[in-house]
């Protein structure tokens, strides 16, 4: 397909759906209950949304699903470090139910002690997972539960009349959401860089902490897949100035049932439900987050808490040292229940193969891809990678002048995904493989075959690399479009007047 | 152990997969992790359930514990709705194609970024403004959002709330504005950042003054924020036709089901000046033409804002939020069309009307702000028992009662706020006006 | 995609799903029970079924869905007779609830009242739609309504003592079912065919009938869209020979409480509560048929039938001159409430109005496809037609040698589906067009324009149309070997033995 | 009216329409409809819900009052299993590109093509036979086509049964080969056509002489032809190892709900000959080559013999059937291999041998054909009270008890067959003793 817009398709008096008609006796006594609105608060031109039947939203919108290429659909482990691992069907159905998804947030304990339980079992399944003493489910994603991590370590601070703390350290292969939440929450940012070997540089750490540390925030391994074994002397270094140490544990997958925050000294850390626990991304969301922090931080948790008195779970509103809500109600049930129901089908044994099979499946795509020519693994050469690794094209594009990019749009046309990865590019022409425990063998030796596939190409057909994609619904966007204030286009309205009509 | 979901653990695979990377066993990838830290027992988790029936079995099993707005007649609101949801919302956002997907490039993942752009172009016919951002998380966020935003355009840090705001959302803003803005104060002065105005208010109030709010937001050089449950802008005007500069919200309500909270997330729109634009911290998807003329492209607007591009010096801070909800609310406009919405809005309106007449008789019960419009929810005062002896007595008989305000409005006394959908018959409201009579009797 | 075949992506020791452990108590208790069995009963060695992760079995089953085109995908009119109308999905959501999908049809009738209310329910509403007295809905689709039909009139005749009626007549136009079922039956078969002006020939059907005579099998319309004026007549013809009526309602949907089977005289019909009342065809079935009988014929309803005694609804199995069971149970269940719910949804004014759409849009589209060079409608000449019409590109393929079936496939090239129909090809190069009431205006023109640029690539580029589909996920067939037993290949294990192990 | 479903009811549509095609208005195309015929009146049928929430409220309003097998312990068997789905099945058959698709060329729905070549394939290595058709409507006519097939093949009319069977497939098999075939006799003789055996039998039991039954077929000059659960065939023998001619039966317990009787198809499997492959009614998709090397085809193997392409020269009849049945048992079964289907096996026999031991133990119980192998199914007599009783009596305590045998086999007196699925837990076992036994006492 390639498939038309929505707004182009509209016939005025097509319905797509009624409402319930309303009673008659209800308007009967109430008449016409719009009539009270005063003139200006009363809308006087419908909305100009488009007028189709159902069929044809329902053919819309299958036909888009189409143009999508989702993880069900392919070798999904080029989404640079943002592979999403299967997501099980079984989950899915779980959460359809009308017990969860009809389920208001607002209810009374006495009527959600069902879903209660699970956030509650959920957070002890956390804890252990993380050492931690407790654990938050309430923020929406990933960067939410960095600014909730945030937040409770501002709040920590301010809890000690140390609010003279204002700078955060992170490094540059962390999220950018680490670098971004500190700064949206007042701190002033160090990032360190990485040494020689790719870990972080504990020697520029040391000169960065200060009493004016509030916390360091970093992650272990990075995304390059390099595990740094001074975790816990860089631990150690911002605790001896009286700062917190927060653990982005977006990657832990590869190291569940390996080792765990708390042992290597961490106050706070937070999971990704989606990228570790199996829930699925949703285009981009709603994910979940879990954050797990040491009885110190404890009191600073998100409001409400689950509670357990024995007999009866129930919501804890009342928690005075709170930072309070980061999020409506209690966090992304449907995803806390898949994850919940992901560990339950897995148990202590299955995320311990988990974890060694995402490793063993991240070394053996690493030494097939270092057998294509033009690929590199930058730092620490020869060592084994955890759970991914950060690869660089630099040989090939000096080589070809093809770059990442091009390799990545042209990776579309075999139908998988390839992701660049994150400013900055710190390595040239990076891409960032993660498999993940859920792909086999044959669907990592079919990913290394198309990316030979292609750099063989960027050899003998440049020009085919370079203006990919070729097979997908469109072709390369006309970028500069989309940065210029005259023409970018954001809603259908501003494409009428900007474009449509300008022309 | 082999596993479904680990098609990588059988044996044989296993086996060769080692050594084919010339490796002895699975510790050598561990080198790198000191044994003090390593955890040399099992995790402490319960027995797994592998087989998937008996996983089955025992989810299904807690989640019967609950009882859902299906099983009982609900009357709960207060930013969470139980609208109905059409089937083909639920058809559309279980497709795995949109499901399971995630940051592909606008060619192998056209369609999603068509179908996002095209739900800012929906809302954008909704609201009647021109820039609409990809679903922030949930509507705090996007409340949040919108004063921070107002705060870097005006170079201000006060914002003043016009009218009653859900508590839950003070807390959020209390916490995201936190040393760089403060909450409170009168309607002007040189130091206003934003007016923020939620249309209806929490109590679910359409406030006939809210477009003064607005005016006095200009009159100060301050951001006119308005809050909106875009639910009923089919019956009422949008805020940019009272001069709102951004207006923001949740679009649960918009073919998402409560999920326990899980179905929220949070639109942010403007006009389209780059004083604005520039300021989201949020993905803008642009549509724009390709290499092949006629086809329409997708895109990243502006993307040199974001913290995805510049870390700490973007807006704020940008993940993955709620996308899927964004294309489930697009699903919802184009199923609805103009004259569903109309139709919605002129029956919520037409039975939030008939509850308040019908309580308003029930002696022990007041009505608050009875005299002025109301979308779909109001607040009542009972009088002789507490609002949590009624909300008990209500679950009693079967009825999730309205969100109890005693704690978070103490001002109102005893007090609760009652939410009608169109899902209500006139029996359901004739119904809880029945059990209340008993009730306060 | 091109999907590889699953027997291919096997790998030793993968799982896709797990059954539920034994518990510890059984397995002690019990011990091996299979070895209970005989050895001849013990399966010696394990099915060759392949072995793969469950990712891997859905990403296969969803490749092959996307190489599929539903109904929800195209706008999908050239399906022969058998166009699909919409199929909401809010009944697909409705079916899917456990309170359905697993309910036991051997429950006790106390604990299906819901269900069997539906049937109830759905009984008295095709009971009025045909003017029927009584309705069965078990057949479990089209052809098995006739059979149940045929089955009924033999076991009717066989009631008087006329057992020696062995003569079923039918038309060419009727689905060969019809034939078919009768033959089955044991009767001899007469075939009408139609006058000079399309409609079956009254006169051969006078010369037909006799005391043999059982019953006519007949449509009307019949599929060339052409309503027969004198039906009644063709009722009455046989009456007066002691035979049966039976009305094929397979083309019900134009005429939706515009004209009834009763109304016309027929003892017996049946519907197609795919065809006309909206449930979906499911790549061919479970569909779900309904027979309607005269109080005549209502002893010989297959068993049970559902009744109700003004409190509670049961099954009422105690039918002595019942043609027992035309399949198990009570039929197929989630299609009846589909269909139940697709017709709540319109009631009496929605039916009529599906009735009227469909017809207006079968005129309409014949109106825009005869304005296309090359295009007839064979019968009738300029009569308007009821809800389908059977077209001939008999002029086009005599100007460019291209069949109707090459169309077809070039057709598909368009992303749209077109079927060439029923044999015997009575009209030269076929296609039965049928726009039921489901499709807008727009959609019909596009359907036309692409018939347009296929008719117009068969004059400009004919090879391009013989040898469609160019655009599929495959290439014409190489048909021979379907034909033939020596390389035919119906299993992976006829295939592996005759093809794979030959070569 | 304006309908969701009917998009041309748009006034100004419509208009147009009757414009394009010079039509005053819809009555004329119906002028061929004598006015003798036409209802002049509007059908009685109940008013109408438009509102998709209206429909929904009224359709789960009346489902809800079943009670389903999720929601009381069940025993049922007896032709229709409530055995575990798996999640994959489900999703893949609620597919709208399989769910919709009807009946399109081997192009555009080569995914169809497939996944029922695929099905076939599978069930193939399961019953380790080499030709296995799409699937008919259920069992029952799987079985009826097989008899009738035997008929043809050896020209005779005659069937015997060698076990007990079903009484419904009885009743169906008396319409179906009525005038055609005759039912019942010796296992021998010159008119001998068939020999039906039900491998489990009816009763539950995996008969020893089974084998015997074929081999008596055989020594006659008939067609054996065997009907068979499948999912008991990880650990029983293929009834093609002991030399069975035609083997048939109900693919439902296959990754597939029972659906209150909507969840049946049939198959038939034959060994890849000619004299059988020329009889089956149904079609059988084969593999092909297409125009370009290399890719797979897909069609119709010998379409020359249905009444589709015959008309009443066909063999029987063909229409549609149960495709999507077939394509979801080709999930299952690629789910679960060989070695799930081993451990459901084994699994079922161990539950059904304890549940007999466990009423066998149950004053007032006497457990039939104790000691012979069961599958998953056995049958019991009550003594002391009728089996409606106990029945009943399970009922009020929340379980579906085993199918009453009373009335359709009275030579075993109060009897009921039980049932047993890998959803059953050893505490779900011990309960219905438990249960029985006070019921019992």
């Amino acid at each position: 397909w390639d498939e038309s817009l929505i707004f182009e398709q509209s016939t005025p008096g097509q319905r797509g759906v009624l409402p319930p008609a309303l009673d008659a006796g209800i308007a009967e006594s109430v008449g016409d209950a719009t009539a009270s609105l005063p003139p200006a608060l009363r809308r006087q031109k419908p909305p100009a949304l488009p007028e189709l039947g159902q069929q044809a939203v329902l053919r819309h919108y299958l036909r888009l699903s189409q143009e999508n290429l989702g993880a069900d659909l392919n070798i999904d482990v080029g989404q640079g470090t943002c592979t999403m691992k299967y997501s099980p069907k079984v989950n899915d159905q779980l959460i359809r139910s009308h017990k969860l998804a009809r389920l208001h947030p607002g209810q009374h304990d006495d009527t959600t002690q069902g879903v209660l339980e699970i956030l509650w079992r959920m957070e002890k399944m956390l804890a252990e997972i993380s050492g931690m003493d407790r654990v938050t489910l309430q923020p929406g994603a990933g960067s939410a539960a960095i600014w909730t991590n945030v937040a409770m370590i501002r709040a920590y601070h301010a809890s000690r009349g140390e609010s003279h703390r204002d700078q955060v350290i992170t490094t540059i292969f962390s999220h950018p959401s680490n670098a971004a939440c500190a700064k949206t929450a007042g701190y002033e940012v160090i990032t360190l860089y990485p040494d020689a070997d790719g870990y972080p540089d504990l020697e520029a750490l040391k000169a960065a902490v200060s009493d004016r540390t509030a916390a360091l925030l970093i992650t272990n391994p990075e995304d390059t897949g390099i595990f740094n074994p001074r975790i816990k002397e860089f631990v150690d270094v911002v605790h001896s100035v009286g700062g917190l140490a927060c653990y982005d544990q977006a990657n832990a997958n590869g190291i569940l049932g390996i080792t765990r925050a708390r042992d290597a000294g961490f106050d706070l850390c937070h999971f990704n439900l989606h990228k570790t626990f199996s829930t699925p991304h949703a285009c981009g969301g709603p994910a979940a987050g879990a954050c797990g922090v040491t009885g110190a931080l404890a009191p600073f948790l998100p409001s409400p808490t689950v509670e357990f008195d024995g007999e009866r779970y129930f919501l804890d509103h009342d928690r005075p040292e709170s930072i309070g809500k980061v999020r409506p109600y209690t966090g992304v049930a449907p995803n806390i229940v898949r994850a919940y129901s992901w560990i339950m089908s897995l148990g202590a044994e299955g995320l311990r193969e988990v974890a060694e099979i995402a490793v063993l499946n991240n070394n053996y795509l690493l030494t097939e891809m270092l057998k294509i020519p033009g690929v590199s693994a930058p730092y620490a050469k020869g060592k084994r990678r955890i759970e991914q690794v950060r690869y660089s094209w630099e040989e090939l594009a000096g080589e070809t002048g093809v770059h990442s990019e091009d390799i990545g749009l042209r990776a579309a046309d075999y139908g998988v995904h390839y992701w660049t990865s994150h400013h900055p590019y710190l390595v040239p022409e990076p891409a960032t493989l993660e498999p993940t425990e859920s792909y086999s063998k044959a669907d990592l030796d079919e990913y290394v075959a198309i990316m030979r596939a292609v750099a063989e190409e960027a050899r003998t057909d440049p020009e085919t690399v370079r203006t990919a994609p070729h097979r997908s619904s469109v072709h390369r966007n006309r970028e500069a479009a989309l940065d210029d204030p005259n023409v970018w286009a954001v809603t259908w309205r501003a494409y009428r007047r900007k474009v449509l009509d300008a022309s | 152990m082999e596993h479904p979901y680990i098609p990588n653990s059988a044996p044989r695979v296993k086996a060769e997969m080692l050594a084919a990377v010339g490796a002895a066993d699975i510790e050598e990838f561990y080198a790198d992790i000191p044994e003090s830290l390593r955890l040399r027992r099992p995790l402490d988790l319960p027995a797994p359930m592998r087989g998937e029936a008996d996983l089955v079995r025992h989810v299904e099993g807690l989640l019967d514990r609950n009882t859902s707005t299906r099983d009982a007649l609900s009357f709960l609101g207060g930013g969470s709705y139980a609208h109905h949801v059409p089937a083909v919302c639920d058809e559309v956002n279980s497709r795995s194609e949109f499901l399971t997907a995630y940051a592909g490039e606008p060619y192998e993942d056209h369609g999603r970024f068509q179908a996002l752009w095209e739900y800012q172009g929906l809302m954008g016919e909704l609201l009647e403004m021109d820039v609409v951002n990809v679903p922030t998380y949930d509507g705090f966020q996007a409340v949040a959002t919108a004063l921070r935003m107002a705060g870097r355009v005006t170079g201000r840090t006060r914002v003043a709330l016009a009218t009653p705001i859900d508590p839950a959302l003070r807390s959020k803003l209390d916490d995201y504005l936190r040393g760089a803005m403060t909450i409170g104060g009168p309607l002007e002065g040189d130091d206003l950042a934003a007016v923020y105005t939620a249309y209806p208010t929490y109590l679910g109030v359409v406030d006939p003054k809210t477009p003064e709010y607005v005016a006095a937001a200009h009159a100060a050089g301050a951001v006119a924020v308005v809050g909106c449950d875009p639910i009923g802008l089919g019956v009422l005007a949008p805020p940019s036709s009272f001069g709102a500069d951004i207006v923001c919200g949740d679009i649960q309500p918009l073919g998402i089901h409560p999920h326990f909270g899980g179905g929220h997330a949070g639109y942010i729109a403007t006009r389209d000046e780059q004083r604005f634009v520039q300021e989201f911290p949020s993905r803008l998807f642009g549509i724009v033409p390709t290499a092949v003329e006629g086809e329409y492209g997708f895109g990243d607007v502006y993307y040199d804002r974001t913290s995805f591009a510049l870390r700490e010096e973007g807006k704020e801070w940008v993940g993955t939020a709620a996308a899927l909800w964004g294309i489930t609310a697009g699903v919802y406009l184009s199923l609805m069309g103009p004259a569903g919405m109309a139709e919605l809005g002129e029956g919520l309106m037409a039975r939030c009307r008939y509850l308040m007449d019908a309580l308003a008789s029930v002696p022990g019960i007041e009505v608050l702000d009875a005299g002025v419009p109301h979308l779909k929810e109001f607040a009542v005062r009972y009088t002789g028992k507490t609002a949590a002896e009624v909300d008990d007595a209500l679950r009693d008989r079967g009825i999730h009662g309205g969100v109890v305000l005693s704690k978070t409005f103490p001002e109102l006394g005893e007090s609760a706020l009652y939410c009608v959908t169109e899902l209500h018959t006139q029996a359901d409201l004739d119904r809880l006006a029945a059990e209340l009579k008993e009730i306060l009797a």
